[in-house]
This record gives structure tokens, C-alpha cells and sequence, in this order.
């Protein structure tokens, strides 16, 4: 069995509308040293299989195909025996 | 920077149209210029090719206030009161990203509303899907019909209507149209234009990024593999942001100081000053450090090109600047002074000091190329084959009761449940006909007894295979939806979908389109008010079915005389008004059942259709019907059934001879049809009255308590089972 | 009988809220907008529903920092009558001025349909124009409307009466199809221990006029006024 | 200047609806051994501060007051210097 930890951020030139709002409502509460905020996704997975590359490749297909949106996301992972 | 071919063809420019630049401005343009003329003359903002034609259509009419030209059409409905419209499409968006491309279409089109100084309440949309079974396509439906539920529901403007088709053509294209409707006084209505020297320019709403560079270029061009690497054209929507716009922009809109306003659409702040100095006859002076913007080093061209959403231009009297700014601040909107209004017919962009564009403003909004693209009768139509020629039909043996469970499964008649549930089709408080409740929506004017039906249309199969007589039909169905609920159809905003205009056997197809459009809104006495034209639907070279989609407005002066297609009492009397014939070409039953799609559409009378129509008016008016429902898609069998389980009763149908195969009586897509039904008490009258008018109908059957229907010997159902096959449609 | 009507930055029902609770229940109601301090003299607030800062990050998790809600709280906390409409009871649970927490609805669908809700109990300033069973139609629209708490929270509820309603079937049974968005035991609508907030996922304010479908949300706005 | 990245995951005993969606999503394109999912957030932000212990008490404030709702859900932060 694999765990993997995917983190999923939008592209830089990607407009953020949670990650402004948030920040909005941070200033108004003053905390005003935000210079930025982005908010993007952590997906946890359990991968029942036994050899690591084959776990690797199969996530890296799972996160192009439907964890991530290669169109606007960027993605990454870790992954461990576990 | 050297201009080279490759530039210049890198913008989509020809040679011809580079040296039409360069004779414009009397030298090379800037880099900034040669991309503010590129995606200015592209054939999404220029019309290029598609004008000549489009001045064809009827644009005047009695209760026409503003006919295309501007943001939105503007049709009077009396009080005071007008009602904006216009439908905007977002195909290639959302082909390579369907959440954000349908979700900003709808920001897209509701700005084009705000723009005029109108309330947006109510959305309508109009989808083409490949075939349902491939995952692609589910991937594409889901992304979609979230995306317009995700910005439609945060904004507050009800998702009212729609319509959802399903043909192997669209497969890599998908077409995404959007509709949206705002009430406005009449005496607020905002034009989007820049006048009287001087005057400040302001910037409002959201920031300005490098998101969607270039998309207006890229919306014009075909789709292929390649568009997989154009993907920061793709943007992203902030429907909080517009919601927020939308406050802001209503409440500027009543202020004396404001002079004109503009959405920034495809080409962002290009189009916008350009078009607002155009349309005044004057120029704009533009201080892009001054524009608020969300990337670093964001150069002049990105910046004049930019498609951020949620942004909009205006222009003040001179002196209200801090007043209309402060609007926007308190609906916590970025907005800052950017321009003045200047004398001289020039678009003048400044970056740090510098000028970085001075060009002829009207150069770019009006003087793009107008091509009179040539047009072929393609030689598929030859090829066609009817279905009398090919299959026999009315075999002894047909299961008409399998064919009509297969015909309702078709998730193109299936119900769309899953998809209007998605909306919030009630916000507003104004929605008196739901999605599912009637063949066009019903919204109440709040203060008066009146109300406006909406309706979105168009099959492109039969387009396909005429589309001439598939515009017409697109424009009469529209309109014969509108009056099933008792609203008197006004007026018409179109999207045009089609492929790549210079191939002659498309434009070929696109004028028919257009001419079919236009003797059908002539005879109807519906202008258009303006529309959307969107070509090079194509993916690798294959173009999508011709498909032109009408969205139609009417008028009900009073909601309490307002009907729906359920029927609603057992032994209410059925009736068919128009003619029936033989008509399966072009049928969804054809496709379903046989995978064919025959020769002919199905032929239209407008003559006839005028009078079918304006019968069911009066019968609706003079109060004496219990139910109408237009008859489309799958024919009598299928819009029986509707009426059944939309009221939740039975049918008894007993026609008997008629000449038709029995495949043509239950599935025949002939036009001018319409389903009621009669209260036993209002049936002399309505008899009379059908009889006076002189327009073909029938006597077919009775509405039954029993929750079952029954046509002839040929079908005999529980609803229960046919609704089963009609829910098809998951998502 | 005053109601004031709070529009946060997002708010989209604020407006069908105000035409209700003054055209059609012939109330007097006024707009509080969020960033004001000050409440003025009211008998009722209503946080409306719609998504308030576009319901990013969660729903109400921003609103619910709006100047006007410390005014909000100070009012409930004096017994003064709140009652939140989807997004509004999405803040209210933000603020805290009620238990619990929402989820994202089961299918994770935006859903909008008329559903049927069960009253529990009458003897609120919500219901008192009800009675125990009484089962009303009246639509849902929301994302996240899938009510969670902890067992001993739900215990507390139930048992301090403050479960006001559930959904339902047309017959009043809460079955898991009844369920539209799979809160907890079927919850629709829960107060707080003094029964003067109310959180409530239907929107009472779409369900007065029957040419709009329904007019059962008229007996909510009712018990209010029979309170006041 | 702190550079912080926050992890905010829903309580072990909370059901994840979108887990579960796209959970399904990934089974019904066969990919069968995913027996755990679940979906989080990630927000990256920075801090501009030039105390390590103000900031990490600040984060922890806007972590417990906004970022997080600790009804249903749990946070964790990485906080560092850059
Ligand atoms: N198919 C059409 N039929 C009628 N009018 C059209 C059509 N397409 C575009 N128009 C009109 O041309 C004008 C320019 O349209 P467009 O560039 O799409 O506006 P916008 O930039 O606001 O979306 C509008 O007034 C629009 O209504
Ligand atoms: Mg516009």
C-alpha cells in the first residue's frame, strides 16, 4: 500500500477568486501583512499496489486526468510506502 | 520590434490586412497596435465575415428600441419598462476547459445586460454535446452545466431555460450558447459611448492580469490539436466580482453624470475604448500605469489585450469622477481614473510616459476588412437519402411501445432534470413557469400584471439537411414555445454556429441560415435584436452540423391567463392543431431507432405556422384551455407523454385512420403542430372558435385518471415505465 | 413589526427577502448593509440567503466577520429574533450562534427544487402558527446544505426541542430519499437553546405567492408576526 | 518575510462528498485500488514579519479564526522563512 499527498495550485498567471477573497477578508480583519494568499487543493490517497514506480506512474496519470486540470492547475506529489 | 511575416501571420492577419494597417496609420504599427488590430479584426470582434449578411435580417419593429449595435437589444413591453437581450456564445472555451469556459460565458453575457443599464433576471442556455456514451462527452456535459450553475447561482440571476442536444458533429466541438434577459426603466437605458472632451475614462471591477491574452483571436480560430499549447487563452471567472459589478453598475446607471459604459469583452480594453470613441464620433487618451492590475511587468500590449473578466469602462461628466469611483469602492470594486475623452478621432494608450499605440479609434472598431466570402451548395445534400427510398415502415410487427421506451431514452428527449436542477431557476422570486412545467419559461414583471416568456431553439439536424427551412423553423418553434404559455412572441436575439466561412460550402450553409432566419422573423413579426456569430466550429477540418439557435421574447399582459403543457383534468379534451404528414427525415425516431438521418426536414408553412399560433393565443386569452404543449422532437408520442407526466395523468388517444404509416402518426416532427387540451365546459367555445379560424386541428383523445397512455392499438404504457426510459439523462 | 434585512457583499436573496416580508406579508422591513455598526430598532434580522463573498473558502465563513454581525450576535444574545436563510444560516452556524457545521451536499451538486419539511415543535416565535407534524412545501437552493454535528450536540438539540424541521416525504416521513443534500437525520432548520435564531436551509421567502408554486412559507413569517 | 503553506483536511470521521465523487470518478475509469480519498485544502501564503515566533502565532490565529472550521475540520502549517 502507497500514500500520496497531492497538492494542487493554480497557475501563477491564474486568477485566484478564493485566494482574494480571503486575503479581502484578512486585511479587514487586520491582518494586514498578506502580501499573498492562494488556495488550492490537498487530496490524500491510499494506492493499494506493491511496486512503487508502478504506484508513481498511475498517480502521475490520476493527477493529469482528474485531480488536476493541467489547464489551469499545477500539480505535486509525495509519495511513501505506508 | 521588427514586424515579420511570421508576426504578422502569428496574429492571424494576412499580408492584405497588415498593409491595410500600415495604410491606416501612414507607417509600421507598434507591436501594441499590430495586436490591438489583430484581435479588433478578427472575425469574432470584426464580423468580417458575416456582416453583409447579418444586415439582411429584420432589425425594426414596433416595440424595437434598440436593435443590434449596441450590447443588447432593447424591446419596450410598455410602463416604463424595456426589456435587454442578447445571446453570446462560448464554444472553444469551453471545448478545452468546460467548468471556467461556460461559467465566463455566462459573466460574458450578463455584463453585455449591466452594460445598457439593465437588471439581469434570467439566464437561458442553449448545448451541444457529442455522443452522450463517450466519456469525453459526459466530462464535457458535467464540466459545463456546473460551470454555468457555479457563476449563474452565485450572481443571483435565475438559470431559466434551456435546451441540451446530443449529435456525434459536435464531438471535438462542442457549443455552449448563453442567453441573458434584464428589465430596465426606460428612462435609465445607458449606451456605450465616450463623448464630450475631457470627460474622465474609468476603469472598474476587477484587476487586469495576463489570463485569457489573446482569446478573442483564439475564439476565431479552428480548434485542433494544437489548441492544447493555447492554453493561458483559457480564463478564469470571479462571480462574486460580477455580482458585485452588477450592484455597482445598476446604481451608476441612474446617476445623471454618466455618460456611456462598456463591458471589456473579447479584446478587453481595446475594444471597449475603441468602440465607446467610435460610437462618439471622437477619441480616447488612455494612462495604462493607471490601469489596476494583478501581475507584475505587465507590458502595454498584454495589458490592451488582456481578457480578464469582470471589468468594465465608463465615462463620466467631468468632475463626477470621484463620485462614480467611490461607487465602485463601496461595493469593494477596484475602479480608477484611466483616460479622458479627446477631440481628435484618436485612440492614444500611454504606458510610463511613453506612447505605446496612437491610432485612428474608428479604424479599429469599424474599418476591419468586410468580406463577401463566396458560397457552394455542398455536395453532401446530393447524397442524401430519404427514407422512402431506403426502409419500408409500418411492419405488422413492430413493438411500437420498444420503440417508443428507445425513442424517450434518447437523451436528447430525456428529461433534463439533472441538468436545470443544477440552477437556481428561482431566485428573483420571479419564475411563475419553471424549467420542466412548459415549453418556454414565464418571468412576472414585479409591479405589474405582466410577464415576459422566454424560450432558446434551434435543431442543427435539420439545419444539416436544409438550412434554410432549419433557420425558419428554429425561429417558428421558438415562437410556438412562447405562446404555449400564452405570450404574444416579440422579438429574437440569434447565435449563429457555424464552421469555417471560407470553405464556400459552409458560408453556403450560413447564408441559407440566415436568409431562412429572416423570412421566418419577417412572417412572425419578430425582429432580431442582436446576437452572437460564431464560426470555425470545426476540429480538424470536420464542421459541426449548421446551427443557428434563436432566443425568443414575448409578452403576456396578464400572468393569471398563463397555461402549461401538464395536462390537468381527467376528461379534458384533447386536441392536434396543425397538419400532420409523413414526415420522419430529419426525426429523432429516424435516428434513434433506424441511426439514420433521410433527406428532407420537415417543411414549414408560415403561413400556416402564423395562424396555428396565433389561434392557441386566443384560445389561451379567451381562458378556455387547460394545456399547451408544442410538439418537437419525437413528435405526438413524445409530446403526449410529456403532457401526461408533467400533469401527472393518463391519455387516451383514439385517432384511427389517417393515411400516415403509424411510425408518421407517432413520430413524425411535422411543424405548426401544437398539443391542448379542453375542459368539457369550455369545449363548445373552443370548438366554435377553432372552427371559425378555419385551421386545420383534430379531435384526438381524453385525458384519463388512470396514469397510463394509450394511442390507438399501436401503444398502450404505463407512465411509470415510460418515465423510467425518460430519465435517462444522469449526471 | 420591523424587519431589517442585513445584504452582505454576495447576497442574492436579500431583495426577494425584503419584497416578501413587506409586499406580500405587509411588513415594514428595511436594508442593513454589512459594513454598517449600528442596528437600528428591529423585531426580526434576516441573513439572507445567496453567497455571501461568493462563498469562497466555506460558505459564511467570511461574511460572518462583517461589522454588522457583532451587532447581529449582541442582538440575538439580548434574545432579539434572527433568522438566517440558507447562506444566512450557513453564517450563522460561522458565528456560532448556532451548533454545528455544513458539509457540502451528498451528491456535491448545487440542487434547487421544492422539497417537503416537518415542523417539530410550536411552541417557538418560528412556528407558532404551526402545529407538531405539520409538513410544509418550500424550495431548497444551495451547495452546501448538508447540516453536520457530533452526537452530543444532536442530543442537545433534540433534546432542548430545538430541532424545528426536517425533510420529509409528501407524507411526512423522513425517508433517505426525502434527503436532499444528506444532513444529519434529515435536518432542514434548527434554533439556538432560547428558540429566538433560527437557521433554515429552505427558503420560506420563495414559498409565498402560489403563483410561485407554494404559499407555506407565509406560516413562518406568521409565527414571527403573531411573536412581535 | 515567513513563507506558510497550510493544510486543512475534514475530521477523520467526517464523510467527504467530494472525496467520495471523485473517489467514484476514479473507480468508474478503472482505477480500482484507491481505497482512501479525501480532498482538502492548501493555501499558501506569506507573511511579512520578521519575528518567527509573532508570525507563527498569527498564523495559528487566522488557521483557527478563518482558515479552518474547527467543527469539521483539522489544520497543520508549515511556516518558513523566505
Ligand atoms: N447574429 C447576429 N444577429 C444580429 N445581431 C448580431 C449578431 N451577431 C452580432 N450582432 C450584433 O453585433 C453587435 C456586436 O456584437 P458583439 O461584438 O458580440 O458584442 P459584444 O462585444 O458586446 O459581445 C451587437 O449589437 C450584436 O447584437
Ligand atoms: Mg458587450
Amino acid at each position: 500500500m502507497y500514500q500520496a499527498k497531492v497538492y494542487i495550485t493554480l497557475k501563477d498567471s491564474i486568477l485566484d477568486p478564493q485566494g482574494t477573497a480571503v486575503k479581502g477578508a484578512l486585511e479587514s480583519l487586520k491582518y494586514q501583512n498578506i502580501p499573498e494568499l492562494r488556495i488550492g487543493k490537498y487530496i490524500q490517497l491510499q494506492i493499494d499496489e506493491t511496486d512503487l514506480s508502478r504506484a508513481e506512474s498511475q498517480l502521475k496519470e490520476m493527477c493529469e486526468k482528474i485531480l488536476s486540470n493541467p489547464i489551469i492547475e499545477n500539480y505535486r506529489y509525495d509519495l511513501s510506502e505506508g | 520590434m521588427e514586424i515579420t511575416k511570421d508576426l504578422i501571420s502569428a496574429h492571424n492577419l494576412t499580408l492584405e490586412e497588415y498593409e491595410k494597417i500600415k495604410t491606416i496609420l501612414g507607417r509600421e504599427p507598434s507591436l501594441t497596435e499590430l495586436g490591438m488590430y489583430s484581435v479588433l479584426w478578427s472575425e469574432h470582434c470584426s464580423y468580417k465575415s458575416s456582416k453583409p449578411l447579418l444586415q439582411e435580417l429584420p432589425v425594426v419593429g414596433e416595440y424595437i428600441l434598440e436593435g443590434p449595435g449596441e450590447n443588447a437589444g432593447v424591446i419596450d413591453i410598455g410602463d416604463g419598462l424595456a426589456i435587454v437581450m442578447k445571446v453570446e456564445s462560448h464554444n472553444h472555451p469551453s471545448a478545452i476547459e468546460p467548468y471556467e469556459g461556460a461559467a465566463t460565458g455566462v459573466g460574458g453575457i450578463i455584463r453585455d445586460i449591466i452594460t445598457m443599464g439593465a437588471r439581469p433576471i434570467a439566464l437561458l442556455n442553449s448545448l451541444r454535446f457529442g455522443n452522450y456514451k463517450s466519456p469525453r462527452t459526459q466530462y464535457l456535459l458535467n464540466g459545463v452545466v456546473s460551470g454555468i450553475a457555479g457563476y449563474g447561482n452565485c450572481v443571483g440571476v435565475p438559470t431559466v431555460g434551456g435546451e441540451t442536444y446530443f449529435e456525434d458533429c459536435y464531438d471535438g466541438n462542442p457549443l455552449v450558447n448563453v442567453m441573458c434577459v434584464g428589465i430596465l426603466e426606460t428612462k435609465n437605458m445607458v449606451r456605450a459611448v465616450a463623448k464630450g472632451k475631457g470627460n474622465p475614462v474609468i476603469y472598474a471591477g476587477s484587476t487586469t492580469g495576463r489570463d485569457g491574452l489573446g482569446g478573442a483571436a483564439f475564439a476565431s480560430k479552428e480548434l485542433n490539436d494544437q489548441s492544447e499549447k493555447d492554453r493561458p487563452a483559457v480564463q478564469v471567472g470571479d462571480p462574486f466580482m460580477e455580482k458585485l459589478l452588477i450592484e455597482a453598475c445598476l446604481e451608476i446607471s441612474q446617476q445623471d453624470y454618466l455618460i456611456g459604459m462598456q463591458d471589456m469583452g473579447a479584446a478587453g480594453l481595446t475594444s471597449s475604448s475603441s468602440e465607446m470613441a467610435g460610437k462618439g464620433e471622437g477619441g480616447m487618451s488612455l494612462d495604462l500605469s493607471a490601469v489596476p492590475q494583478r501581475d507584475k511587468n505587465l507590458s502595454p500590449y498584454e495589458m490592451m489585450l488582456s481578457e480578464s473578466q469582470e471589468r468594465m469602462l465608463l465615462v463620466v461628466k467631468s468632475g463626477y469622477e470621484d463620485k462614480a469611483v467611490e461607487i465602485f469602492h463601496k461595493w469593494g470594486l477596484k475602479a480608477a481614473v484611466i483616460g479622458s475623452v479627446e477631440a481628435n478621432a484618436l485612440l492614444t494608450v500611454k504606458h510610463k510616459d511613453e506612447i505605446v499605440a496612437e491610432v485612428p479609434a474608428k479604424s479599429l472598431s469599424n474599418d476591419a476588412p468586410v468580406y463577401n466570402r463566396p458560397a457552394k451548395k455542398p455536395a453532401y445534400l446530393d447524397g442524401l437519402k430519404s427514407i422512402s427510398d431506403a426502409i419500408t415502415f409500418g411492419k405488422a410487427n413492430t413493438d411500437f411501445n420498444e420503440t417508443l421506451l428507445k425513442v424517450l431514452s434518447s437523451p436528447t428527449i430525456g428529461s433534463k432534470k439533472s441538468i436545470y436542477q443544477q440552477y437556481d431557476y428561482m431566485v428573483g422570486t420571479n419564475t411563475v413557469v419553471l424549467p420542466g412545467q412548459s415549453d418556454a419559461a414565464l418571468m412576472r414583471i414585479k409591479g405589474t400584471q405582466k410577464g415576459i416568456a422566454l424560450s432558446i431553439d434551434g435543431n442543427s439536424r435539420y439545419c444539416y439537411l436544409n438550412p434554410f427551412t432549419g433557420g425558419q423553423i428554429a425561429v417558428a418553434e421558438a415562437a410556438r414555445n412562447v405562446v404555449c404559455v400564452g405570450a404574444k412572441p416579440l422579438a429574437v436575439t440569434d447565435g449563429l454556429n457555424f464552421g469555417n466561412p471560407e470553405n464556400p460550402e459552409v458560408f453556403w450553409q450560413f447564408q441559407q441560415g440566415v436568409m431562412g432566419i429572416k423570412s421566418a422573423c419577417e412572417a412572425l413579426e419578430t425582429p432580431v435584436v442582436g446576437g452572437n456569430v460564431s464560426l470555425y466550429n470545426e476540429t480538424n477540418g470536420t464542421a459541426i452540423y449548421p446551427s443557428p439557435i434563436i432566443g425568443m421574447m414575448g409578452l403576456m399582459e396578464d400572468i393569471d391567463h398563463r397555461v402549461t403543457m401538464g395536462f390537468k383534468n381527467a376528461d379534458d379534451v384533447i386536441f392536434l392543431l396543425g397538419d400532420s404528414l409523413e414526415e420522419l427525415d430529419g426525426s429523432e425516431y429516424l435516428k434513434v431507432i433506424h441511426d439514420m438521418m433521410g433527406k428532407e426536414c420537415p417543411r414549414l408553412d408560415l403561413g400556416l405556422e402564423k395562424e396555428v399560433q396565433e389561434t392557441c393565443l386566443s384560445l389561451i386569452n379567451k381562458r378556455l384551455l387547460s394545456s399547451a404543449h408544442d410538439l418537437s422532437e419525437g413528435g405526438l408520442a413524445v409530446a403526449l407523454f410529456e403532457s401526461c407526466i408533467t400533469g401527472d395523468k393518463g391519455a387516451n388517444i383514439v385517432i384511427g385512420a389517417t393515411g400516415l404509416s403509424d411510425a408518421a402518426l407517432l413520430f413524425s416532427e411535422s411543424q405548426s403542430r401544437i398539443l391542448i387540451s379542453v375542459s368539457p365546459e369550455s369545449l363548445y367555445e373552443a370548438i366554435t372558435y377553432l372552427e371559425y379560424k378555419e385551421i386545420p386541428y383534430q379531435q384526438i383523445g381524453m385525458v384519463t385518471k388512470g396514469k397510463s397512455l394509450k394511442i390507438d392499438d399501436l401503444i398502450d404504457q404505463p407512465l411509470e415505465s415510460l418515465e423510467k426510459s425518460w430519465k435517462s439523462l444522469v449526471l | 413589526m420591523k424587519y431589517g434585512i442585513v445584504i452582505f457583499p454576495g447576497s442574492n436573496c436579500d431583495q426577494d427577502s425584503f419584497y416578501g416580508v413587506s409586499s406580500v406579508m405587509g411588513a415594514e422591513a428595511e436594508m442593513i448593509w454589512h459594513k454598517d455598526h449600528h442596528l437600528g430598532q428591529y423585531d426580526c434580522i434576516i441573513l439572507p440567503g445567496g453567497f455571501s463573498y461568493g462563498d469562497y473558502l466555506r460558505a459564511g465563513s467570511i461574511a460572518r466577520y462583517s461589522p454588522i454581525m457583532q451587532e447581529v450576535v449582541a442582538f440575538a444574545n439580548g434574545g432579539g429574533l434572527v433568522l438566517g436563510i440558507c447562506n444566512g444560516f450557513q453564517v450563522l452556524l460561522e458565528a456560532k450562534l448556532l451548533p454545528g457545521a455544513m458539509l457540502q451536499n451528498k451528491h456535491v451538486h448545487f440542487i434547487c427544487k421544492s422539497v417537503y419539511i416537518k415542523t417539530h415543535h410550536s411552541n417557538t416565535p418560528y412556528t407558532n402558527a404551526l402545529k407538531e407534524g405539520d409538513i410544509l412545501e418550500i424550495p431548497i437552493a444551495h451547495m452546501e446544505g448538508n447540516y453536520y454535528c457530533d452526537n452530543s450536540t444532536y442530543q442537545r438539540l433534540k433534546d432542548g426541542g430545538q430541532i424545528l424541521f426536517s425533510y420529509c416525504d409528501a407524507k411526512g416521513n423522513s425517508t433517505d430519499e426525502a434527503n436532499p443534500n444528506g444532513s444529519l437525520r434529515n435536518i432542514a432548520g434548527i434554533c439556538n437553546e432560547k428558540k429566538n435564531v433560527l437557521g433554515l436551509m429552505p427558503h420560506p421567502e420563495r414559498a409565498l405567492e402560489s403563483m410561485l408554486g407554494s404559499e407555506d412559507g407565509k406560516r413562518i413569517f406568521e409565527s414571527i408576526r403573531s411573536h412581535c
